[in-house]
């Protein structure tokens, strides 16, 4: 991993030394039993997460520690994790499902769609839906085409709806608490490939963990991140890349790798989206590369470019290029020809560098 | 293996039909209708299994001549009052669904969705709830608003799309919303609000709270994933809730046989769950009633679920786009063996010696002329395409409880 | 209805007098006779569409000319309408399923994304999918958030479709004709404000039906317009409007009324998409507006300003802009607020050439 | 309405958990099972709604004695070849999954799923099929393929996703497809299948074939959505199709309770829909081809679907990602009251005369054997990540039938 500069604008928190080491993983298993502690109403359900604690083990421990109405297995049947949720929430409750695979929230989309995302509006504020949506995101796990999608766009699209994709252990918690306290209903996307340590993309090298990275450091007890809010991960004058979740860190080592002095902007909330902290920085480089694992065409990209393009065409030197995943299912023999990895990235900088 | 295939005749696909279409003669002779007063009423703590026969006949309390009779009759014990407040909120019902036909006939709104023939169902249930319960609506149970004193005038407020619905003309007219009283905000989605109404239960029962949930849905829409989604978690966590069936004949054009492939009854559904399922005859006000009484008062005691079938009928088009005459015989609704239930429920009245015709008349007239009065008052605030409208800003409005910058901008071009 | 140039480019049909005068309903009702005709494998089904024909009649009569094996109703489960046309197409029959307004696609959201859109590649070809699934779709009728909605974007985020939206009767059959003999599944969007006649957004002027308007006339018989293939509505020099289905009417009025000499694209196939004439447009012109009705943020907008800032960054004068409809549930009583009128697309238009 | 809501005591959810978790004592002994050869065996033809006790009961041919008894084993017939058969395809069907977990763990590939206690119903339903019927399966079925004589090599080229997988690395591993063998594409979305099957079994009515479908499902899977619209529209249709449920007793970590919810089966869930339901002891060969073959026979008949149960028990991890002693109790397997069917088909042909302890250690021997030289076949054509691989510049194939430009483009990009 490269050495990035930390920079915690917008984190509120506790200062001092209430920080422990966790994997993504345990800092969300932190946020949840901050949040089931501190609020009666916050329940958590599933496919497997009750006694097991989740086929990640993200809800481990808390169906113990709060009992079985607070934390419990549900049926296979997302539609149905979602359509219970969403009563819950207009009942009262601040549900947190979650769905074991991104793969598998299809059956639940109408639900989401047509109901979590609609209810506030079309009851003119009667009814609300503050839930949040959990679920494993990206590939890198050899998990094929049903364990390996990144649906974002498909929530982007949705008005209503809002949508986090955090890159490391302190932002996942932070940000897992906001949406749990959000009066709306937030989908709250793992990149599950970071769950157990920082991945750049360097699927032949080594593994590494949180507990040597910074932002491994989580605080304890109540810490929030607004939502809506971008941080740069690597200040630079060259190039802006915007992007999120796993694919932050494999920008950081593309501008390593190449020595281009790009700015790496982790997006961290796709809706609301941090317009400013984008058109500011590509104001500054002049060029921008967009950077996301999902399918390339109509993914969330396509809008960065369209806005990017809109807000900043004066000052752009180059057209925004957008590197993606390509558009086939995630092929399971294939994956990291598929995955957008630092070699395709750093070219990209390259090539954007020479306009 | 059978090596012999090709000596089977060929397969050939069902697809199921009604008995008659425009053009034939109407028969509901298949439709068989046990005696009011004859179907048994088993303690609300039974075993489901051994209450299965429950889920193939029709429990009906008033017979022919009126009276109220049977187990089920029983536990009312209604006042006075109470049965003719009955009759006036079914009478209600049908006024108010005659003038807003009438209103969207002259465009003062886009739509609309009328109850004739089912209004008992609607109108009854909402006297088994208690204040605090919540009702997951379909767009055909405006009774529920109505037995429960929500104004008429809100509600018209809502067809015409004024500058007084409370929806502020977002919702296509007839899809109400009121917390306060019961009513869950419809959705246009059939189905998604079963599973809804079973979170809802089950939030209360692990909130430890007293309150029960409702949930409704239409024949047809029972095919629908959703229903499925409901059945499970009610069953899997006792959830406190009344699964309601309104099962009347049809979904838009499509028969009931549909939906219901080779199962005798859509009750039957809840069979397959362990969920004790009753079919109520619904154009049978108190037998609506005491059977919602029954199926609450099983959720309030935690003994969980109910499924209860409504069989009614929709006399009218499924919605003011719908010409019924296209698909069915015009005349079917007069040969539907369960009569009207305002007229059953007025002849119980004047049986028991406490309404009488000439009442009857009266009370026709005063309620129309109450209807009307308030349709005055609505349509002085505004309709559809005139007089006082939300305004345009508020679009953007209630997207999230706080505008993010994006629709801030938005509204900003729209110039709103 | 402003005239405008037709252009039969990408048009495979027999020429001569074989004619007729038809709605958009009568043009698709003729494309799936025309189809049941020739091919016994078509099977038409979904909610309503046996006896009655459907709620918009799209399907009336042929029920009682194929018979009901062929032609059905279908419950009211959208994903058991796709899963068994799913299956149906493994066969080797070619179902045409009818969703009953696009608004309600969304059950059967899993089905198609997980399942329609893969079988082949998951099966390396053993088994495919070649259905067609359509559904009304945009607004304009006063049908409030859940009879309005245009959900195209959802779709093309999504390899393995196909997505085609028809903007009058005489491409409405000839696209429907290919979708149904097209090897792959397409979905088939269909604008409901042009079912009866060509709308231009003056909702408050006389309705107009297709019978006076040149696409009104439909070749009888077998007639296809390859999927892929845009066209060219009204040709011009100042700025590229790129727009598909009831917005092409909109650009026409618009480019009539402020006098732009707007190079108006009917897309008509959104995937694939006909980048070529999409880059010859805008490279010419130099300028490009991107109306779609469906909401902003993440529509399908967003990728063709994404494509063509990157395809024709050099030749640009301005940022491709986008007019569609705003990022709320589509609401009942400010439909025409809502709707990306000529008023909004003028201005637009103007301003684009201002800059 | 009643009034005193407020002294009832509150409510509390219910949320079901297994009798017994880690450290426990397993325990079984609510289950019921009826002696094999107890059950009747009505007519295909028979009323549904006359067999609804099928559903609660548990279909047995082989008892304790290894004979083959009751109005089930009669009609079978099986040569003593067939029966020899059978035990040699079971007994594959686990050498196989040995050799692959062996496999997963050596990093050969990335994941297995076994069939471990399960293997008799996979292997034994195939039998009841006939060549051109269509399986639409779940992951733990590849008896089917195995029983229909599908090459081993194919399959572990699957699994390794090396250069001659037919699926060119495609798909994770187990996820086989056999059209040529009656094996549909697997996919990794729970119970989508389960309507395709339907949607297949119509086809073949609606073209006057003479084919039959067979769908698959989990126990927890049932819970799923797709379910429902299965049963909607087969029982709608009449649709030709075998609609199999697999009752392991588990869902990776959670119990069948969670998604039987108050229904005593999963059989029950179709006299939901008027379909026959049957039970089956599922590590009982010869009640599964008996029973398989009932229900295809009526499929066959244009009777319509069945729904049959098996009961049995997944005896190892979920997955090769799962270890199941984290959530109930490691001896839990052998509790189990059904048995190996391996073991139970064993002792049929022993008992028969046709089979001995000699013959069975041989051909364990000689199986395993068959089995590792294949394998090391498939190995010298490569595995995850060794030897010949699929070329990436296959990724961008039959996303359609032809490509379009902008992959095109994207595979030049990739430089493949
Ligand atoms: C998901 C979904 N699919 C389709 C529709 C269109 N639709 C509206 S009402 C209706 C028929 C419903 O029939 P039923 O459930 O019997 O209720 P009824 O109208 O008879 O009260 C249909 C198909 C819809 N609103 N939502
Ligand atoms: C739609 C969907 N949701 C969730 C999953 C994750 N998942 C895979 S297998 C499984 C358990 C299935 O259990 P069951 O149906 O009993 O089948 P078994 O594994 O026991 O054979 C789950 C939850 C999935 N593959 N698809
Ligand atoms: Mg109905
Ligand atoms: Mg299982």
């Amino acid at each position: 991993m490269p050495k990035c500069r930390r920079i915690f604008s917008g984190s509120v928190r506790k200062r001092g030394s209430d920080m422990a080491r966790m994997t993504m993983i345990e800092a969300i298993r932190d946020a949840l039993d901050t949040a089931m502690g501190a609020d009666e109403r916050v329940v958590v359900f599933g496919e497997d997460v009750g006694y097991f604690g989740g086929v990640f083990r993200c809800t481990a421990g808390l169906q113990k520690k709060y009992g079985p109405t607070r934390c419990f297995d549900a049926p296979i049947n997302e539609s149905g994790i979602v359509g219970a949720g969403i009563g819950m929430a207009a009942y009262g409750l601040k549900p947190v499902v979650e769905i074991q695979f991104a793969d598998y929230v299809y059956p639940a989309y109408d639900q989401i769609v047509s109901e979590a995302a609609r209810l506030r509006y079309r009851s003119a504020g009667e009814f609300t839906c503050p839930m949040v949506v959990r679920m494993p995101t990206g590939g890198g796990i050899f998990g094929g085409q049903t364990h390996s999608q990144s649906p974002e766009a498909l929530f982007t699209h949705v008005t209503g709806l809002k949508v986090v994709v955090p890159s490391n252990p302190h932002d996942a918690k932070g940000l897992l608490m906001s949406a749990i306290e959000d009066p709306d209903p937030v989908i709250f996307l793992e990149p599950k490939r970071l769950y157990n340590g920082p991945f750049d993309g360097h699927h032949d090298r080594p593994v590494s963990a949180w507990k040597s990275h910074d932002l491994g450091e989580v605080p304890e007890g109540h810490f929030t991140i607004p939502l809506g809010q971008a941080i740069t991960r690597r200040p630079g004058r060259a190039v802006t890349v915007l992007t999120y979740g796993t694919m932050v860190h494999v920008a950081l080592a593309a501008a390593e790798e190449t020595g281009i002095d790009a700015e790496v902007i982790d997006l961290r909330t796709l809706m609301p989206l941090d317009l400013e902290a984008i058109t500011a920085s590509v104001r500054k480089t002049g060029r921008c590369l967009v950077l996301h694992e999902a399918t390339l065409t109509s993914g969330f990209g396509a809008e960065l470019a369209a806005l990017v393009q809109q807000e900043c065409f004066w000052t752009l030197e180059a057209p925004v290029r957008r590197v993606a995943g390509w558009d086939t299912p995630y092929p399971h023999v294939h994956e990291w020809s598929y995955f957008p990895g630092p070699a395709r990235v750093g070219d990209a900088l390259r090539e954007l560098m020479e306009v | 293996m059978d090596k012999n295939t090709d000596d089977l005749p060929p397969l050939h696909l069902t697809v199921p039909e009604p008995e008659v279409r425009p053009g034939g003669q109407p028969d509901f002779s298949h439709v068989q209708i046990p005696p009011a007063g004859s179907v048994r009423r088993p303690p609300v703590d039974a075993d489901p299994e051994s209450m299965r026969d429950l889920a193939f006949s029709i429990i009906r309390v008033l017979n022919r001549d009126g009276e109220a009779v049977g187990p089920w009759a029983e536990g009312l014990d209604l006042s006075e009052d109470q049965l003719r407040d009955g009759l006036r909120h079914m009478m209600t019902l049908r006024a108010y669904d005659a003038r807003m036909l009438m209103a969207q006939r002259q465009q003062k709104t886009s739509f609309y969705m009328q109850h004739l023939g089912e209004e008992a169902v609607s109108c009854a249930f909402r006297k088994a709830l208690n204040p605090g319960d919540m009702n997951f609506p379909t767009y055909r149970q405006a009774g529920l608003l109505i037995a429960g004193d929500y104004p008429l005038l809100t509600m018209m407020n809502q067809i015409y799309s004024n500058a007084h619905d409370p929806l502020r003309g977002r919702q296509l007219p007839v899809m109400y919303s009121s917390k306060e009283h019961g009513f869950f905000t419809i959705s246009g989605n059939l189905a998604t609000q079963y599973i809804q109404a079973v979170g809802w239960a089950m939030a209360s029962a692990i909130s430890g709270d007293r309150k029960i949930a409702a949930a409704w849905i239409g024949d047809g829409s029972t095919a629908e994933s959703d229903f499925h989604a409901a059945l499970v978690f009610a069953s899997t966590y006792k959830a406190p809730v009344v699964l309601n069936i309104v099962n009347n004949q049809w979904a838009i054009s499509t028969f009931q046989g549909i939906a219901r492939g080779g199962s005798g009854t859509f009750a039957a559904r809840g069979l397959g769950f362990g969920i004790p399922a009753l079919r109520v005859d619904g154009n049978d006000y108190l037998a609506v009633l005491a059977v919602g009484k029954w199926a609450a008062e099983r959720a309030r005691l935690n003994l969980g679920p109910t499924v209860i079938e409504y069989v009614t009928y929709r006399v009218g088009g499924h919605s003011t786009s719908d010409d019924p005459s296209a698909y069915r015989p015009a005349e079917e609704s007069n040969a539907w063996p369960l009569g009207d239930p305002i007229l059953r429920m007025k002849n119980h009245l004047i049986a028991l010696g406490i309404w009488s015709e000439d009442r009857h008349v009266q009370a026709e007239a005063q309620i129309m002329a109450e209807v009307t009065a308030v349709q005055k008052e609505a349509e002085a605030v505004g309709t559809l395409h005139h007089g006082q409208r939300p305004s345009p800003s508020d679009m953007f409005e209630d997207v999230y409880a706080e505008m993010p910058p994006h629709l801030q901008r938005q509204r900003q071009e729209a110039g709103f």
